[in-house]
């Protein structure tokens, strides 16, 4: 049983790892905004998910597990908040959505 | 009413699980606290059916999982674009009918929407959503109206 | 039996060190912009991912007390975003002063009369 | 292990300074100094002060952000750039860094069980705090029962600060109520715009301001007090104040009273050293409250403690309604 939780948690915080380098290498190399908004969106789900998910195996039933389902609850309502107004502004303020990959970087 | 008693209810919980010391004098303090937030958040005006969504049903968890899963096909299929050789995107703003006429209801579908990577909702207003999708897979996706038809069917 | 449970401090480090890199590229996102709105999502990411690294350390310590300060992010990390967003609202000219790129923004300058805002008037 | 984790991180908050010092963009260097406090915030937590990380998670997530918004909203977005070189100030700051480096040499390893520090009085706390005042967190009972002369001081400076802040800027041009709503940045028709936003930030306010209470009263038992529960509260209420209108939110709680909550937090904890003077013991000597000492000790902790978090509150709200009224004045 022991052996089954470290491994599933082991496995729930590296695919959360994964996700969140995927996310800042996303970052990176998508052109426009928009675009990386996409790729942070990636490890603000995704990663925080996984990871949050993988320490509550490990804590098991007690008070921890609690502050994480609450920190992970909070998480999954502010960030798209955050993550919607900041495109509604950007929209509003003039960025280009559609820019494609070649016009600039 | 109701909205303050379940508004309480959560409050009451919230401040137990995070708590969880049953001494007397510090369940005194839960209960004077809970009863200054109430006061002030009755003062703010931000006690309502809008954000205290009473009607809402159990069935919101099988919507929850469905939302889970589909969070992780569009991780998934982002991941795939970010590390691929070359980026192939088409990112564009779509924009969709809402069927759901609560805001609550309205809320989540924004968010489910953010929430999705691939999607991005941009605003929401009552018969329309505009959403900026990076793929053509995630706005056929959120074309197809699936999520939104979900939420409608949960009463909200 | 405690051999394997006495694998997870070092899933942990590691997660830590992984996470570490990602702030570092964070960071760098928010350093280089171009646009501000490009600076105000390095930063709400930056802040998702100190909650996440202060989850871990908690954990790596053996001292899950930590968690209180995680959820303080949690709760409140999203304010800031919000004052900035807040601050741009209908302003698409401040933004354009905020950016240290035009490229893919379209300011049109007489598009709206209220842009001029309190900056401008600082210009005598 | 740990280590490379702080070094790291050291890196990263010295590049965050190094961009600071670089970039001439006002506003880039707001969002980097959010980033710079959330660093520090990490660091403090690995190197096991627990509190410290607190109270910069709470100052530095949103206040410092929406004050600093706040200052550049009502004056310019870009440095003006320095008319000279200011050669002779760089010869300053480096010899002053190089005598401050100078002097760390002497100082004992970190974590040295020899070092001075750990041999003067943190022993007594140390050992002694469980028996003397029974609270938990050693930090809290230091911080309040031990030094609460200190931590007295600390909350009138600032009691001090905000009263300075009022006084300079004021509430001055706030007649209309026009002019009050525009100064929030906020228009009459904002209120149906951002049916998300509005959705979210009515659920997260009760939330936050029963944590912050939750903060206030849980002090003696992990990390928490009243500097950390007044800033979050405070946050609570400027997230009202962002979402609803800088005129809303006065009428929620006015100015007025706000100033007449910091003095009374202020009096509060003035009055329990008054009172432990006038029961026969020392300024802030909580033991002669009760019979039992260590009950002493509870009460004038708690007492203290919700001093403290009211004034930090009222005066951060203060503070943040000063700053953000003060953005309509220009137009």
């Amino acid at each position: 049983m022991e052996t089954f939780l470290v491994l599933a948690s082991t496995l729930c915080i590296s695919m959360g790892v994964f996700l969140g380098i995927t996310g800042a290498i996303g970052i990176f190399r998508m052109p426009n905004f928009f675009a990386r908004l996409h790729a942070a969106s990636v490890t603000d789900s995704g990663c925080a998910f996984m990871l949050l998910f993988g320490l509550m195996l490990q804590s098991g039933f007690t008070l921890a597990t609690i502050k994480l389902c609450f920190i992970l609850l909070f998480f999954l309502i502010s960030s798209p908040t955050a993550a919607h107004a900041l495109a509604k502004t950007a929209l509003s303020c003039g960025a280009q959505p559609t820019s494609s990959p070649r016009e600039e970087r | 009413m109701l909205s303050i008693l379940f508004l309480t209810l959560i409050l009451s919980l919230f401040w137990l699980l995070l708590s969880w010391q049953f001494a007397p004098f510090v369940l005194g303090c839960g209960v004077v606290s809970i009863a200054l937030t109430l006061y002030l958040a009755q003062r703010m005006r931000v006690v309502d059916a809008e954000s205290l969504p009473l009607n809402l049903s159990a069935r919101i968890v099988w919507y929850w999982l469905w939302l889970a899963k589909e969070v992780a096909l569009s991780n998934w299929d982002v991941a795939r674009h970010i590390w691929g050789k070359r980026i192939h995107i088409n990112p564009r703003v779509i924009q969709v009918k809402t069927p759901m006429k609560t805001p609550f209801g309205l809320m989540l579908y924004a968010n489910s929407i953010t929430l999705t990577p691939g999607t991005v909702c941009i605003d929401i207003e009552d018969g329309q959503v505009t959403a900026h999708a990076l793929t053509d897979s995630a706005a056929a996706g959120l074309e197809s109206g699936e999520m939104g038809e979900k939420i409608r069917r949960l009463g909200l | 039996m405690s051999s394997i449970l006495e694998l997870m401090p070092s899933v942990y480090a590691g997660a830590s060190l992984a996470l570490l890199a990602v702030m570092g590229s964070t960071l760098v996102r928010a350093i280089l912009g171009p646009t501000a709105f490009d600076r105000v999502m390095a930063v709400n990411m930056f802040g998702t991912k100190t909650v996440l690294l202060l989850s871990l350390l908690g954990f790596l310590s053996g001292r899950p007390d930590f968690l209180d300060i995680a959820l303080v992010y949690a709760l409140v990390n999203f304010l800031s975003t919000i004052a900035v967003l807040r601050f741009f609202e209908g302003r698409p000219q401040v933004v354009k002063q905020c950016s240290t790129t035009d490229v893919d923004l379209d300011v049109n300058h007489d598009a709206d009369p209220d842009a001029s805002g309190p900056t401008t008037a600082m210009e005598e | 292990m740990e280590l490379i984790i702080d070094i790291t991180l050291l890196t990263f908050l010295g590049l965050t300074a190094l961009a600071i010092n670089r970039i001439d963009k006002l506003f880039c260097i707001i969002m980097l100094s959010g980033i710079y406090s959330l660093l520090c915030a990490s660091l403090f937590v690995s190197m096991d002060a627990v509190d410290v990380a607190f109270t910069e998670a709470a100052v530095g997530t949103g206040i410092a952000t929406v004050l600093l918004l706040s200052t550049i909203g009502a004056t310019d977005t870009q440095q003006r750039s320095a008319p000279q070189r200011p050669l002779f100030a760089l010869l300053v700051v480096c010899a002053t860094g190089a005598i401050l480096v100078y002097g760390t040499m002497d100082m004992p390893a970190f974590g040295d069980p020899d070092a001075p520090i750990h041999h003067h009085v943190a022993p007594r706390y140390l050992e002694m705090s469980q028996q003397e005042v029974g609270s938990d967190n050693i930090v809290t009972s230091i911080l309040s029962s031990y030094r609460g002369f200190d931590t007295l001081g600390e909350t009138v400076v600032i009691f001090t600060a905000g009263l300075s802040v009022v006084g300079l800027i004021g509430f001055r041009g706030m007649q209309k109520f026009g002019d009050r709503q525009r100064a929030a940045g906020i228009t009459q028709d904002d209120m149906g715009k951002h049916l998300v936003l509005r959705i979210v930030i009515k659920m997260f306010i009760p939330l936050i301001l029963l944590f912050a209470l939750y903060v206030q009263f849980h002090g003696d038992f992990g990390p928490g007090g009243g500097f950390q529960a007044g800033v979050i509260f405070a946050s609570g209420f400027i997230f009202y104040t962002l979402m609803f209108g800088l005129d809303a939110a006065m009428r929620v709680v006015s100015p007025r009273t706000l100033s007449y909550i910091a003095a009374l937090g202020v009096l509060t904890y003035g009055g329990v050293g008054i009172t432990t003077l006038l029961m026969g013991g020392n300024f802030l000597d909580y033991n002669v409250l009760r019979p039992d000492p260590l009950q002493g000790q509870h009460l004038g902790i708690f007492l203290i403690e919700l001093g403290v978090g009211t004034t930090v509150f009222s005066i951060m709200v203060l503070i943040f309604f000063a700053f953000s009224s003060r953005k309509g004045l220009r137009q």
